[in-house]
């Protein structure tokens, strides 16, 4: 047998979980706003998420996705996005819509049974969280398809998990945009599980980047708790992709620190210990440490900074406790552009029984 | 001006709407090139060139997802599934995203995409390529079915589900592909999405038909006719939703109705419209509505296959039964 | 002896058929370690092991595909989709294959799978979790679908679908898996997969319905039965192949039905039952046949839910209008 | 970025298109009657192509699908199977389902449109040939599953085109196949086209055998005109999988000579310099040039032979034509095990309106 084609994965880390730098790191970094920013951003996104469980807790949201431990990854993605690109996010990428726009009280609402959540006016060509597995993914197919045809300067950026990887959806989809090179960017956000099938029970190929040999396309490992590595890579992707040089698909490697939901109980399937090891890579402390070793970060600043934080997680979750909820009637309204007769006549019947029984 | 077939009336509608609106795109399995392999493409790509008239890799689900990014990108989408054989890949596009979208984002993202797909029996086709489950779709809210049965039909409609703002499926009666001529004008006017066509008045009965088993029923009112029995012909067309006040009236005037159609009958199309009618037009009915239809089996291959198609006889029974009530 | 639950039954029929016989296997996401996500599978896989419970990948064309695989080699799978929104990509295999194993070789295959599946809302699950689309299924020829609505009905049923020659669909009102508990024995017997269960019997009017809708029907029958109306209450329980007879029989007796689903209206089960009504019952009928259903929309998001799902009220009122006619 | 993981595909070929040897004979051709027999199954499989095509052209046979130019890829497979295997076939292996015993009577049957044609005694865990393309590679996985779970000495062997490979069932097939490590060989029939679209229009992968490394298992090429090369690589993959040594990808690169099915006209989309290119690499041209030249076969033996296949074909053929049709009531009476009630009324009523309309 002669060997006819040979391919490679690589992996990349800029930062240590020790906060430590183990290669030269980029350009933007020289900038410490722009890693400010980051960090910051990565903080909301938390601090948001522990409002949200308690929300839950509280029973003031329903079931809700924790982004927990990722929040790295949506950031990263979110600061190279240009306002126009088009994200298609799973439900775990808060920190990349927070940095388009959406707002947090949007997140509530959705969360919170309110279609109106997924109805944000900043980043209007998004797309809603998909919550069928890795569904989106042929969505961002025609999106940048759509984008090529009208020749625009755009890219499509999806994100799905590790267990998305293993839908025939994901794969029809990178391999499509093989096909037409088109400008997309797939994200997998491998945080080790689905639910409660670990990463080796999705696949038995060693790494998930190497999916886009498949597909012919490009495809790499990212350490997904170094949000300076993710910035990196994310930007090279979508620069390749922006000027036509192709699709990528990006892992990166993270990890669910939370249960699966909160109608999710992970005790049930992996280890505390497990669970404790993986505290050690949390891609917040691992940038804390860096700003306060080589920018002079202090306590101070980091005090004001979640103070602010807070203040605008409090802001947008008394906007959310504060939406009244949407007229029964909204559940025909946006059916169609036009309501047809048949379903006049039940919106009619609907508004009548309604009334009758209040 | 010379009279043309239902797929050439397809293809005469696809031209017209690319030629007049750019943001109208074809995409399917051999659309290309090939220009399907029933020809409803046929020249579109030399027309209006690889980029508009896309092949795409053999797989049915990224078909209609595609579909649904496209549109949400405000372009308009017309995505061939080869045969409705394979149409079931994307249920679940259509289900969770292209009959949601508009709902799921408070109208900010719609979905003005057209699923076509050739179906029914009748032409010796091999397996799984004979079905006809119009009816799993005429239960997904959000979304519209279309069925035109005749070449005058298929291009008005195709023009109005190719305009309309929503997902259309758009399912195209193979056996007629090739069955009829009409002098079909390419002057762009679309037809309505929302009425049935009365397509011959009568006043004993109301049969109610669409897709290839239209003809047949055309044929029994006839035969019916020379017999002295006055038959009115409903084509359904626009299968959800579906206008239910045409057939409605059409019953208060006969007071009798037959429903004919291709499909499985358990759940099939024909029982909403029985129970429409035995709930609204009850006190008008004369005899019990009746349903000719495929049976719940498999469609047979095609050395039985017209053992399973219905025909004028199994209509003609339908009909005599019903007016045997008095 | 303890009562217990509907899922708890669900899982106490798997342990028990699984001890019964060793070619019963379970597969789907999460029903492994985890016991599934509404726990209905909770010990399996201490108990039988991993090779017999199986944690998947992600891929529901994969499970099903697979189950038909396991199906063909003689062994039983019970495959799991984790919530009904997620069935949808298995369509292509049950239409094109589970339904048609034993069909497509004269019975040289066949296909002994059960599909398991939670659906319906009133759980306040998030989007996409809380539909009823058993018509979809009802509508494929070659398959069984099934839907218990009570711990003793899910046993019993359960068993039959397992130890059924042919592919069943199992669809669990997930609002019932923990709304009600009873005795149920453990004693391996079977419940028929083709009658219809007569709940409680009465003269006045017959209520029909399935799934979650069964308990909402249960309680206005015991309503009207205060204001002296004797309802009798059918759980249809094996929605295909359809028992009709059990309902023309009651509805010869009382004259009038009304017929409550969650799923939406348009082309439902309750449509085939009504017309079926029509045409073999309709000179027994002193009203028009009701239904009372979801409406052709999409499940809306839970704040609103209550307001889809339908209720105690809409029934009654469904009844007086039916008893209005005299 | 570093470089954490290489793959290498590989590609087989012992004879080249001119007959000519390449690299030294595997051991099974020492045995002139193993080659013979490939031969004549080729031979065998091309004159029943013929003929099923000249039946379809005189209305004796509904739409057909050829397998000229691709006989050795059935052929090989056929081969190595033992009788307990289990075959899942795409429509063109007409090679692989003769050799396992499945009448040529029963191939015409089928595409004679009576379902009979797939009820086959002698392979009788065969899968049927699977029309919905790729939907079989699924079962394929439960067939394994099943084989490993009852610690039994057997595979299964899936086969479809290269079309097929860009379907999301094949994905998940695979990608299942990997994390079970299940006994199964999946071989791909790239016949460089799918009706009117061409390879590489599929994938923008350089080569099909490398969507193995998508689910961490073994693919390579093999020249799928070659039998030799074929038959000793599937050898190799089947051995491999029933030592539960994990699954394979096998791409096999030929060429489809014919038509898409009798319902198709290539020349609409390909043009005939192309196809008469392809026809110098025809595989049986090539065994037979070999076997010639270093096995002195000569004319007579081959005329002996083609006739031997001539006259199986044609007593084939005559049992395929005087088969009389089912009774309409065949179409319920493999429904179900046992008839529902409801399809007894409905058999009933179609006995009798098909006598009144007789
Ligand atoms: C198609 C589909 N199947 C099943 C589910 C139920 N489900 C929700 S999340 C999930 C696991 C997803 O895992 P992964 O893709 O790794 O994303 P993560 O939740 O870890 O971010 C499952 C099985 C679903 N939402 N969609
Ligand atoms: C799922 C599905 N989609 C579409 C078709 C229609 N169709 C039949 S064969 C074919 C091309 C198949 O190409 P390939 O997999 O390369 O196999 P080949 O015919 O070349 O052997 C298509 C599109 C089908 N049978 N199944
Ligand atoms: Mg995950
Ligand atoms: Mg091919």
């Amino acid at each position: 047998m002669s060997q006819i084609i040979r391919f490679e994965i690589g992996y990349t880390q800029y930062v240590n979980h020790l906060g430590e730098i183990v290669q030269d790191l980029p350009k933007f970094t020289y900038d410490t706003n722009s890693l400010l920013s980051l960090y910051r951003m990565m903080v909301l996104t938390r601090l948001f998420d522990q409002k949200a469980i308690s929300l839950q807790r509280t029973g003031k949201l329903g079931t809700y996705a924790s982004s927990l431990g990722q929040e790295a990854v949506g950031v990263a993605i979110g600061d190279v996005m240009r306002p126009e690109d088009v994200l298609l996010p799973s439900y775990r990428e808060y920190g990349a819509q927070l940095q388009r726009g959406v707002k947090i009280s949007n997140i509530l609402l959705y969360w919170g049974g309110d279609e109106r959540g997924m109805c944000f006016s900043d980043a209007k060509h998004d797309f809603p969280i998909s919550v069928p597995v890795a569904s989106h993914a042929p969505h961002a197919v025609g999106v940048a398809y759509a984008i090529k045809y009208r020749n625009e300067d755009r890219v499509a950026v999806c994100v799905l998990g590790d267990g998305g990887t293993s839908k025939g959806d994901f794969y029809e989809a990178i391999n499509a945009a093989g096909v037409w090179q088109l400008p997309i960017v797939f994200v997998i956000n491998n945080n080790q599980w689905a639910i409660s099938v670990p990463r080796n029970i999705q696949s038995h190929a060693q790494t998930l980047a190497q999916k886009a040999i498949a597909a012919g396309i490009h495809g790499e490992q990212v350490d997904g708790n170094d949000v300076i590595a993710l910035r990196e890579r994310f930007s090279a992707a979508l620069h390749k992709a922006r000027n036509r040089n192709g699709p990528s698909i990006i892992e990166a490697l993270t990890y669910r620190l939370s249960d699966h939901t909160t109608a999710d109980d992970a005790t049930h399937y992996r280890s505390q210990h497990e669970v404790e090891e993986q505290l050690k890579y949390d891609p917040i402390n691992r940038i804390n440490a860096l700003l306060r070793t080589k920018y002079n970060w202090n306590d101070e600043q980091d005090n004001k900074l979640h103070h602010e934080c807070e203040k605008i997680v409090e802001n947008e979750v008394q906007q959310y406790l504060n939406t009244p909820p949407q007229p029964l009637e909204s559940m025909f309204d946006y059916l169609y552009a036009e309501l047809p007769r048949e379903l006049i006549k039940q919106r009619q019947k609907a508004t009548r029984e309604n009334k009758l029984n209040d | 001006m010379t009279e043309i077939t239902l797929v050439d009336a397809v293809n005469q509608a696809l031209a017209y709407e690319m030629a007049a609106d750019e943001d109208v795109i074809i995409l399917g399995e051999d659309v290309g090139v090939n220009g399907g392999v029933f020809r409803a493409t046929e020249g579109l790509q030399k027309k209006f060139g690889k980029t508009r008239v896309i092949d795409t890799p053999l797989a049915e689900t990224l078909i209609a997802g595609m579909a649904i990014g496209l549109a949400a990108e405000g372009l308009k989408p017309v995505a061939e599934i080869q045969f409705m054989g394979f149409i079931y890949s994307t249920i679940d596009q259509i289900i969770n995203h292209a009959g949601r979208m508009r709902n799921r984002t408070r109208g900010r993202l719609s979905c003005p995409m057209v699923l076509r797909a050739p179906f029914g029996g009748g032409i010796h086709a091999p397996e799984h390529h004979s079905e006809s489950t119009e009816s799993i779709f005429a239960h997904i809210p959000g979304i519209r079915v279309v069925i035109p049965s005749s070449p005058l039909r298929a291009y008005g409609l195709l023009l109005a589900a190719i305009r309309d703002p929503d997902p259309v499926i758009f399912l195209e009666p193979k056996r007629v592909y090739r069955l009829m001529k009409q002098n079909v004008p390419d002057n762009g006017a679309a037809l309505p999405l929302d009425v049935c066509f009365t397509l011959r008045e009568g006043s004993d009965i109301t049969l109610v038909s669409w897709g290839a088993m239209l003809h047949e029923t055309l044929l029994a009112a006839e035969k019916l006719d020379e017999e002295g029995v006055s038959a009115e012909v409903i084509d359904v067309a626009t299968i959800k939703p579906l206008d239910i006040e045409t057939i409605l009236e059409s019953v208060e005037k006969t007071g009798r109705c037959v429903i004919v159609h291709e499909g499985p009958r358990t759940v099939g199309v024909g029982a909403e419209i029985a129970a429409q009618l035995a709930e609204y037009g009850l006190l008008n009915l004369l005899a019990p509505v009746q349903r000719v239809t495929g049976y719940d089996t498999i469609m047979p291959l095609f050395r039985l296959e017209n053992k399973y198609m219905l025909d004028v006889d199994r209509i003609l029974t339908a009909v005599k039964n019903s007016l045997g009530y008095t």
